[in-house]
């Protein structure tokens, strides 16, 4: 610091009030030392999707610093599925992210099918491409509404209950259940589509359409949301990259990378012209408009579908009793959440050796410690619902 | 989709040029995976060379495995399987196989990272010999690993050198143990007797005992 | 900064559902019938019925269930009991050797604990229980739960007949036995 | 508050005052219950396609009085490490600056509860008590969200405390009187370039003054936009959260009650108060229709409230203090500047 003051070219009057401000700003900081608070988000919160709890050292209203604190909605799912057969763990995992749960069975069935050497028929691999791409949209469809409700606007989270009641009953009516269809066998799907089901569908996916757009303009339109969400929790690629963010979260930092596209296993997405959504920015404001264009994506990706169901059986040749040949496999598919795989090891025995279940939202709440630094109390409410985790994908 | 076992099998050979002996043992299924397993005192080298040198910029997760089967049996019809403590109990074997790219010890980390742009991800694999569960951590290359690293600590007791802080993640901080090892029992079954045992009493005056559905 | 033109179409979106809801049918017949507009099931006077495949109650046909096990065993929350003993049938052709057949004395079902994954009815391989779209049968006392054989049968009648299928599926429509 | 006046004349002074004070809950209570009922149960549902409370009473109306019913019989709970007697009077202090408002208020020509020269200054100096009662409430609870929300309300209010007089100084300056009766027959007499027909309502001329009148009334009731003190997703319910029973419903009854006189307040200065531009304004009959014609205009500018309440997300408070400063402060300012400079060219 000496140095450049005594600099010749810096007149006598700069140097002293060069000088003055230093003593001015040292008196300052003594004062103005304000001691922290630590402010306890959750667990039990409404702006915590489930029972999350969040340590916020606050400075003011700044946080200087967060620490999440997770396990309350820990299962222990990779123990349980040691001592279940296949088919009981199907029923285990689609309780992990239980807003879009037909999403959770596919990546473990095709890891099974997998290790098996087993292809599901082309029928059972559309309506397997088709439930999927519904659970995708009752979750995403959640999360428009409710990314309105955390920034402040009451009405969006009605109108995606009253949207999204028509998809979850398509679902029950196809599979049995509307939040845990259990669906997916291993070799393909158990039973066939109800009569009267694609003509409805494609009604419901009309319907869809019409309430993104009503999201568009009630929300992402909306002068003060995006003045609350613009600029707000920018995550840079390569730092999402490296924390491992997956789904919206990495495509709205830029990042052009879509399992269904780029590495597909046991879906027929490519059957269908579709486009990868991304969004320069990386802000909250981009993660919100990612996931609304693929919402309706994923409504044109069903009405392609539903156009040309190939006719045919929906069960491959597969034994009664399954027992999975020994090895190892890890497929990862593209859930609403972000990408999800399971790590099956099996030795040949009815029940899976070691399942490591990696689901999305784990490493997306984990650049939380890195991204909340500095940001202001209302800003960790809207970074959290723009990351959009579901507790029981974080704790499994 | 390129020729990938040709892209996997390059890799693997531009593995073992960098990592010279720390690459023990690799295994390519073409067109849908490689593993490798490298040396404890590679480990993080291989991950530097991997995210940096080959592009794997996306880090996927980390655990651990327990090779040791499990001496509880699977609970399933416990019939067969039979508690630990009795004498039956030695009838499971616990003979140790290890699984893809091999290892020697009951202990295993393994890792998985992608390469985003031409669609590849690899598993690397690393032994932790029962007596020094410890490893060096992934946090300075990948800053995700970090909650991995704490997982994998908490559930199987690995120890990751110089991580940041590590501390319990999901379970109560008072918590002794580590559950997803093999040999913790998995309460739950068993408080509860198992109600698949077939109990079809006999017909009265009937002694021949080969009928009743076998359990199997 | 284009702060109205995003808020008043807001209203817009808010104002517009206002008024469909309130007159359902459009500006034709101005009449304010807000209970047939808005999406609300007041439900203990209006009841919405439940798809057809919907997994509401497990029902049993005594008649099949021959005490085989399958279902317990495979029930992944262990919440099926069964006991049965074994007796002599009438023979199927006249004169021949009595039949030993195994007979159910107790078949429960604990649906406190029962999650509804549908693995029970998969798996019995003699069709003895069947889904039934029911779903009012909470009790006040947890215990209650537990449905024994009886019950779990007079859940037959409230079996739908299986849905025939959409065009292209090769599935044969499965038939429910005549209680 | 109907009597006419020589009925008043008679009566001696504590009857009158028995009377007016009777009026003075009526006109809150009455005012309040019709918003909830008709605002928060009704209009909300059906912008969400929803039906509202319909079990309690026909169509639900007497949903309100079971939610009174409710409040009263639940546990009054002070937190332990709370200053008890702070805590416990900050309702109160709210609910009063709301009473001490509507007084200002008249209902018809001989239907006011006071009729002095201050009128409306009376009314922007009594609004600012209820700053103090929030942050009472505030800092009583002695929980770190309620002090949040507490320190947010005190900012915002005092922020909005400004736009808002003067927004009314345009309306004073035109109307050329600061008493209530005055301004609503200055509007009614009033004409708009000769023409009488309607009188001349200030909303015409006034519009930008209404405009502020507005937003500034919206921060001041801490309503969506700017419902930072209550942010239900961050701060729980702000102040508010370690209330419950009997408190709890003072300061619900408190928020719609001042929502109500100030959208009465906001009637009288700009849609021309309780006068309708067919009737002549002194006419007896208008002591009887005055109040209904309040009724009718409070009701829709409270829809236009609730409206913009149930639609819009939130502020962050720093934008929040950006909107009252850099813009609203600036605009009234120049509103002055013109109606000033034109009451002074014709």
């Amino acid at each position: 610091m000496e140095r450049a003051v005594s600099d010749a070219a810096l007149s006598n009057r700069e140097q002293l009030s060069y000088i003055a401000a230093q003593a001015a700003d040292a008196r300052v900081n003594v004062e103005l030392e304000t001691e922290g608070m630590t402010l306890n988000i959750g667990p039990q919160h409404p702006a915590t999707h489930g029972t999350l709890r969040i340590i916020a050292k606050l400075d003011g209203e700044q946080v200087v610093a967060v620490d999440p604190v997770m396990g309350y909605m820990h299962r222990g799912y990779e123990k349980l599925a040691e001592v279940r057969t296949y088919p009981q763990v199907t029923t285990l995992i689609n309780r992990i992210d239980w807003v879009g749960s037909f999403a959770n069975e596919v990546p473990f069935i095709l890891t099974a099918e997998r290790l098996m050497e087993v292809e599901a028929p082309p029928r059972a691999q559309w309506i397997r491409t088709i439930l999927f791409e519904m659970s995708r949209i009752a979750n995403i469809t959640l999360f428009l509404g409710d990314m309105g409700l955390q920034v402040g606007a009451v009405t969006p989270a009605f109108f995606a209950f009253r949207d999204r009641e028509h998809v979850l009953n398509l679902i029950e009516s196809a599979t049995g259940g509307r939040f845990h269809p259990n669906f997916d066998r291993i070799g393909g799907i158990k039973d066939d589509l109800p009569a009267g089901w694609i003509t409805e569908t494609r009604r419901v996916m009309k319907k869809m359409r019409k309430y993104c757009d009503e999201i568009e303009i009630l929300v992402e339109g909306n002068e003060i949301f995006q003045a609350r969400t613009r600029g707000i929790g920018v995550i840079p690629a390569n730092i999402g990259l490296s924390y491992g963010l997956s789904g919206a979260n990495i495509r709205g930092s830029g990042v052009d990378w879509d399992v269904r596209r780029d590495n597909p296993c046991g879906m027929v997405h490519n059957e269908t012209d579709w486009k990868v959504w991304t969004h320069p920015d990386g802000d909250s404001f981009a993660r919100f408009w990612v996931r609304l264009q693929e919402t309706r994506e994923s409504t044109r990706i069903i009405d392609q579908l539903l156009d040309n169901i190939p006719s045919g059986p929906i069960m491959a040749k597969v034994p009664r009793i399954i027992k999975v040949p020994a090895g190892e496999a890890y497929v990862e598919t593209e859930n609403p959440l972000g990408v999800m795989g399971y790590y099956v090891i099996s030795k040949g025995e009815l029940v899976p050796y070691r399942v490591k279940i990696r689901s999305a939202s784990f490493n997306n709440i984990s650049i939380t410690p890195w991204l909340l630094k500095g940001v202001y109390v209302p800003d960790i409410i809207t970074i959290l619902a723009s990351l959009y985790f579901i507790l029981g994908d974080i704790d499994r | 989709m390129p020729d990938t076992d040709l892209a996997r099998n390059e890799l693997v050979a531009r593995f073992a040029a960098h990592l010279g002996d720390g690459l023990l043992e690799s295994h390519v299924e073409p067109d849908v995976d490689v593993w490798l397993r490298v040396s404890r005192e590679s480990w993080r080298e291989a991950a530097e060379f991997a995210k940096n040198g080959l592009g794997f910029a996306y880090f996927s997760f980390l655990s651990g495995i327990d090779w040791m089967p499990s001496p509880f049996g699977r609970e399933m019809d416990s019939q067969i399987d039979i508690a630990l403590g009795n004498d039956e109990a030695s009838k499971i074997d616990q003979t140790i196989v290890q699984g893809i790219a091999g290892g020697e010890t009951r202990f295993q980390a393994f890792a998985r990272v992608n390469d985003i742009v031409n669609g590849l991800g690899i598993t690397l694999k690393v032994d932790l010999p029962d007596d020094d569960l410890s490893v060096d951590s992934w946090v300075p290359v990948y800053p995700g690993a970090n909650w991995h690293e704490r997982e994998a600590w908490e559930m199987y007791g690995f120890s990751f050198n110089d991580h940041p802080g590590l501390r319990a993640l999901y379970l109560p901080s008072d918590f002794e143990g580590h559950p997803l090892r093999k040999d913790y029992p998995l309460l739950a079954r068993r408080m509860k007797p198992w109600p698949g045992i077939v109990d079809v009493e006999q017909m009265p005056g009937e002694d021949d005992n080969e009928d009743g559905a076998s359990s199997e | 900064m284009g702060l109205v033109p995003g808020l008043i179409k807001g209203l817009g979106v808010t104002g517009g559902t206002m008024l469909r809801t309130i007159f359902p049918d459009g500006w034709k017949k101005p009449i304010p019938n807000p209970v047939k507009g808005a999406e609300t099931v007041q439900y203990p006077h209006e009841k919405e019925a439940p798809p057809a495949r919907a997994r509401g109650v497990i029902a049993l046909h005594e008649e099949n269930c021959t005490a085989c096990m399958l279902c317990a065993r495979e029930c992944p929350d262990w919440c099926i009991y069964i006991e049965g003993h074994k007796e002599k049938a009438p023979p199927r052709r006249a004169g021949g050797k009595p039949r030993k057949v195994n007979a159910i004395d107790r078949f429960d079902i604990d649906f406190a604990l029962c999650m509804f994954c549908g693995i029970c009815v998969d798996v019995c391989p003699f069709d003895a229980l069947f889904w039934s779209p029911e779903y009012e049968f909470s009790e006040p006392r947890i215990a209650d739960l537990l449905h024994d054989k009886s019950r779990l049968s007079e859940w037959m009648e409230t079996v739908p007949e299986f849905e025939p299928y959409e065009a292209g599926s090769e599935a044969k429509v499965k038939k429910v036995p005549a209680t | 508050m109907s009597a006419s006046l020589n009925i008043l004349g008679e009566l001696s002074y504590w009857q009158q005052t028995g009377i007016r004070v009777g009026a003075g809950l009526a006109a809150v209570l009455l005012i309040a219950g019709t918003l909830v009922y008709l605002h928060l149960f009704k209009l909300v549902s059906f912008m969400q396609s929803r039906l509202g409370p319909m079990e309690a009473g026909p169509f639900g109306s007497l949903q309100l009085l079971a939610e009174v019913g409710k409040f009263l019989q639940k546990e009054d709970i002070f937190p332990r490490k709370a200053d008890r007697f702070v805590f416990a009077a900050a309702p109160f202090v709210v609910l009063m600056s709301t009473f001490l408002l509507v007084v200002v208020v008249p209902g018809g020509p001989d239907a006011w509860f006071i009729d002095t020269e201050l009128g409306i200054y009376l009314a922007m100096a009594v609004s600012s008590v209820s700053v103090i009662g929030i942050l009472m409430a505030g800092w009583g609870s002695a929980s770190k969200y309620s002090m949040l929300g507490g320190l947010r309300a005190t900012g915002q209010l005092i922020a909005y405390e400004l736009p808002l007089i003067l927004a009314v100084i345009g309306v004073v300056i035109q109307a050329g009187t600061m008493n209530m009766q005055g301004i609503v027959f200055a509007q009614a007499e009033g004409s708009i370039f000769g023409w009488g027909g309607i009188g001349n309502p200030y909303i015409l001329t006034q519009g930008v003054a209404f405009l502020i009148f507005m937003v500034a009334m919206q921060a001041e009731l801490t309503q969506a936009p700017f419902d930072m003190p209550i942010a239900e997703s961050e701060l729980v319910s702000g102040y508010m959260t370690e209330y419950s029973g009997m408190r709890f419903l003072l300061f619900f009854i408190g928020e719609f009650a001042t929502a109500g006189v100030f959208s009465a307040i906001a009637a009288v200065l700009f849609l021309g108060g309780w006068s309708v531009p067919g009737i002549d304004p002194n006419d007896n009959i208008m002591n009887v229709l005055g109040p209904v014609v309040m009724l009718v205009k409070i009701v829709g500018l409270t829809f236009v409230v609730f409206w913009a309440r149930f639609t819009f997300p939130r502020f962050r408070e720093d934008q929040l203090q950006r909107l009252a400063w850099k813009v609203l402060i600036p605009l009234a300012l120049a509103n002055i500047v013109v109606t000033g400079i034109l009451k002074v060219a014709f």
